[in-house]
């Protein structure tokens, strides 16, 4: 399993972070990159680079044949997949193998069974790891219905079995709600959906999503690295991450974390994954799934640990033990992560791929930015609009939203919209600032979004902005009555600025 | 050039200098400059006591569509205040006066829509002389993996379709035009 | 004590370093800049500016005056020295308390006392502070010289008491070249400086530089965090630092430390400060002075505790008591930091202010640089070289290394020298990685260096570079075949990319 | 144009191409293909199987002496080796063929001194006429608050001095010239 050259089957800045990791350990990097990433930074800082013909994502970077030509021709005897694409499929895996070359990640195996929800969910529950409690399928009648809400308490929701589209769906909040809504779930899942079978579940109304990091060895040694708090998200996209999660006690953090790590052994996974907890409340944490790659937001997680992610799933794969248990994981201040997307959030989030005209990003101590951008960059409109990630750490979660709220403040790109702006927004916020916020956080708060990101003229002319405009005003005014009537045409310096940018 | 400037509600008719004066600036009439620094993308206000101000931009975008003399300017200024760091953003319209302002040299009733992001046009979901009412869906336009909707502004009738299901588009790009009701 | 906007007499790096620190803390920072530095970052980067008029140090940010001036002008209620300058003027801090500004730092006289080398050594003494011995000043004659070897042991150095320039100085080692080096000594002393006076003191071979960082609150509270070696140095200029030591075992790091804390204390110091030591062996550290402000260097010590330094100089000077004590200070991991100077290690560290044409600094997991530095910046030639800091972080001292070169890998300055490779050259020395060194390691290692920095053109001809001459002479050859005769004149495309960078 | 190359010892005339060759490169002879990236300063030399290896540039400095025909090339490659990382550095002079090299067009006995960084004449501390031996200080530069010893590279008679103390000097700014003995 002993490997040198490492295939990055990867784009962007998840591709320059394995570069990083690879070059840390003395290895090499071979990068692969479609047409329309010819100019993208991971080309060019891995030490070697074969292109994918093609921009579309299933020509290039989905594309497994094309992927096993260019590990054939550039000699790499291992491939790390990153996140997305191909990173969680178990017939890439078996064609790396069969190549010859060592997967960095877990076994086919592994994979498929944690990727598969209710394979996942079935191991969780022989484990002892709380999964959403419900029905086991369709309800026979009230009465079993009655039965369940007394077991799970309320609040429920009854879901026609072949519904979607939120037909079909009541949720029941006392026993009196209990039969009428049974029996209209019913009619209508007759009516739509042509079968009268109904389910039920507990309905979490302001769910927190938590993650805990785990990563093992090839010789079953484990550990979690605690978790991650995501539950900042629109239309279910994280947008901002922390480690740890403020909702959680000690206690909660090791119990929970235990559970996981269990449940990870016992599918025989390798290397580094993450098991997806729906939160209602501190107590009652639900399985939710689990990614059997590393995660957009692994940062955080080593920045409170000090432990390199990326780098042990590079060296579990070629066959180093764990060198630390549970109890050597540091747990050390609060991290945070805002995802800087080449989106609009005064439009509604609107992507907005194009060139990059000046880019600063922010440095100093406890900040951290993994990025694949550069001035000059023209981001292509075939893929993921994240462009950026600006890390920050504390030695308190307070500290680290402050010093969060500087690194955005030296965050400056020009060209194209980013959603610097809204973690601004965010993080300004007083329920984010005490920790008490839900995945509908970001909908139940739309209207103070909306007013914070609208750009307000009126904020314009209050403030420092007022200064600006009293200045050309000023300026205007005087030259005016100076000279009485029409002025030569005359460029704009805005204008020229404008170009410029 | 003059130009007329809308803030807020507010229009009034300016002429921004030539060039925003150099760190040479001359002083403006209450003693105060205002000077631009192209590559450290910074508006310096220098007060009468030579104390300067740092108005940082963080983003500058110029929208000029081709054909039509108006241009929007929309510039985000990071500045500190007493307490704490604040953004500030603004969209200013800028047209030259006696020129109409944007979309107004096109027919008073026409109304252009234009795609207001770069990406692949999936799905015209209207065609001409079809009518709709404000907030129908008239195109998808995919960009990063995401779908993206273009809704009628306004209610009225497609009088011309500039694109087909499968054409590139750039930010600005005219989508369609609507006949006002 | 309180204040809102601190004016920062300071330039380049450090300033932009204290401006992240305050608007951590919600804190305004004014810049002062000199005419040479009109386009340095810290002018920008700042929320307001005054300039400095002229460009000498002397005029500008040594004149006290036309700081003061600032100060008032821009409204600003206190100031952050940085490091060199008038950090440590004495004269300084009280000229800006006068104004009613609060200085950031130790009081004039605990830096005065602090900064007398005489009365800090006299102080460390009381304390229990080994400093280097000696005899208290002239010896009597042999007699006595004999009794002190005994004591001190060999070896020793004897050297004039009004000596300079190496003159009148003698190395002993044994007894028996006690007596005849002192009549020596004395009669060069009488030759050469008019007086036959000659002291003696422990001669240390191959010193290390080992400092310890102390912060101690307005109320006498105190801690150290830990020590940074610096004893990669050029001609007295520290240039590759680590933290911790690997010289040091943890029992003399905390017996060394807490005796730098009790004599800081004694001298009633507040605020940041780092206490030098030179090592003869990890048993024998002597005083050598205290650093009345924030160093260079101190990153690393950040990196390893976690705490943020020059932001707890600020909220000791505004009243806050320290929210640690000793057992609280965490020693986590292994950091190190590389002084990018714009010299050229290959023609004797020569300096080279000018344009940066093209810039690049590493980015990434656990590295961390300041700098000051932009594409299209001109260095000016006024001021000192160093213009940027790569620091990186590992939770071994070799993961730190390793880290190192890949951050220095991705360190690219077109348009000036830097001195990049020496740090290159330094982390591949095999005694470096074993951590055994002296503050004499680059002395010593000269034809290794000059070897290592020469730019060897064998080394072109062999591997890598080999292509490239290959490829382009290859290229030649066969032009050179089809056509016969001259070609008319073209530019070429290495001339071309000279001019662009 | 021609060049005359030296690398090491070797020097060998070649013409360089006028521009290295870019992403559309015709092949080399031997299959391979070499382009200079110039945004991001790295040099892709690409196999003949298509797999590019990564030639990063981290300096490119560029001498060139006015009124001489000989230009100084130094270049530092990194490149990851098979183990550990490495870079690399050369300094490759350049002469176009017939022209004399640098320096040479001046009278061969003449050596020209120039100043190898940017700063202050500090003190010049010969005078014209004067005899000097291999080593001798000739004046003191400071820059960056270093003082830096300009040394004569041979023994020789002073011929002129071209600047006086307190003088900005350039990096090859010509400071003075020796008469060989």
């Amino acid at each position: 399993m002993s490997f040198q050259r490492v295939l990055i089957a990867n784009r962007g800045e998840i591709a320059l972070r394995v570069v990083r990791s690879l070059r840390d350990l003395g290895l090499e990097s071979v990068a692969v990159y479609s047409d329309a990433d010819a100019q993208s930074r991971h080309r060019f800082e891995a030490d070697f680079a074969v292109r994918l013909p093609g921009s579309a994502s299933a020509d290039t970077y989905l594309n497994i044949p094309a992927i096993l030509d260019a590990l054939k021709r550039s000699g790499a005897d291992a491939v790390h997949p990153g996140y997305g694409f191909l990173s969680e499929r178990g017939a890439f895996v078996d064609a790396v193998t069969a190549a010859g070359a060592t997967f960095i990640g877990p076994s086919s195996r592994a994979m498929d069974a944690m990727g598969n929800k209710v394979h996942a969910k079935h191991l969780m529950i022989e484990h002892g790891v709380p999964v959403v409690p419900g029905s086991k399928g369709a309800l026979k009648d009230a009465a079993e219905l009655q039965r369940l809400a007394t077991e799970i308490g309320y609040p429920l929701i009854l879901k026609a079995a072949n519904g979607g589209g939120g037909r079909g769906m009541r949720v029941v909040r006392k026993d009196i709600e209990l039969a009428p809504a049974f029996e209209a779930c019913t009619r209508e899942a007759i009516a739509y959906f042509g079968s009268g079978d109904v389910f039920c579940e507990r309905y979490i109304e302001d769910p927190r999503h938590i993650e805990f990091q785990v990563l093992f060895d090839n010789y079953g040694n484990g550990v979690h690295l605690h978790e991650r708090d995501c539950s900042i998200q629109r239309r279910h996209q994280k947008l901002f991450e922390e480690a740890p999660s403020p909702y959680l006690s000690d206690a909660q953090r090791q119990k929970i974390g235990a559970a996981a790590v269990a449940a990870a052994k016992a599918a025989g996974y390798s290397g580094a994954g993450t098991i997806e907890f729906i939160c209602e409340s501190p107590e009652r944490a639900y399985f939710m799934e689990m990614n059997t790659r590393i995660q957009v937001e692994h940062p955080v997680t080593e920045m409170i640990t000090g432990i390199d992610l990326i780098g042990w799933q590079i060296r579990v794969a070629r066959g180093e033990k764990l060198a630390f248990q549970q109890k050597d994981v540091p747990l050390r201040g609060w991290s945070m992560e805002a995802r800087i997307n080449a989106e609009d959030p005064a439009k509604d989030f609107a992507p907005g791929p194009g060139l990059v005209t000046a880019l600063t990003f922010p440095a100093g101590p406890f900040v951290r930015v993994d990025t694949h951008l550069y001035a000059g960059y023209a981001i292509p409109s075939h893929y993921d609009s994240m462009v950026a990630k600006v890390i920050t750490w504390g030695e308190t979660r307070d500290e680290a939203m402050r010093r969060m709220s500087r690194a955005l403040m030296e965050t400056k790109v020009e060209g194209v919209p980013t959603t610097t702006r809204f973690h601004e927004a965010l993080l300004a916020h007083p329920e984010f600032k005490a920790g008490t916020f839900s995945t509908r956080f970001i909908e139940q708060k739309a209207a103070y979004f909306k007013e914070k990101l609208a750009g307000d003229p009126a904020a314009l002319a209050e403030g420092v902005g007022a200064l600006v405009a009293a200045a050309l005003t000023a300026d205007e005014t005087q030259r005016g009555a100076d000279h009485a009537s029409a002025q030569p045409p005359r460029d704009s310096a805005w204008r020229r600025a404008g170009r410029e940018a | 050039m003059n130009w007329l400037v809308k803030i807020g509600g507010v229009s009034f008719e300016l002429e921004l200098p030539d060039a925003l004066p150099g760190a040479e600036a001359e002083p403006l009439p209450d003693g105060r400059r205002l000077a631009w620094h192209a590559r450290q993308r910074t508006l310096i206000l220098t007060a009468a006591n030579g104390v300067e101000h740092n108005l940082r931009v963080r983003s500058a975008a110029l929208s000029r569509w081709a054909g039509e003399a108006a241009t929007e300017l929309s510039v985000e200024l990071l500045a500190s205040a007493a307490q704490g760091i604040v953004s500030l953003t603004a969209t200013v319209e800028l047209a030259a006066p006696g020129q109409s302002s944007r979309g107004k040299t096109e027919a008073v009733k026409a109304v252009q829509i234009r795609s207001q992001i770069t990406g692949k046009v999936l799905k015209v979901l209207v065609g001409v002389g079809d009518h709709v009412a404000q907030g129908d869906p008239l195109m998808i336009v995919e960009a990063m993996k995401m779908e993206n909707r273009v809704f009628a502004p306004q209610a009225g009738t497609v009088t011309q379709i500039a694109v087909k299901d499968g054409d590139a588009v750039q930010t600005g790009r005219e989508l369609l035009r609507l006949a006002k009701d």
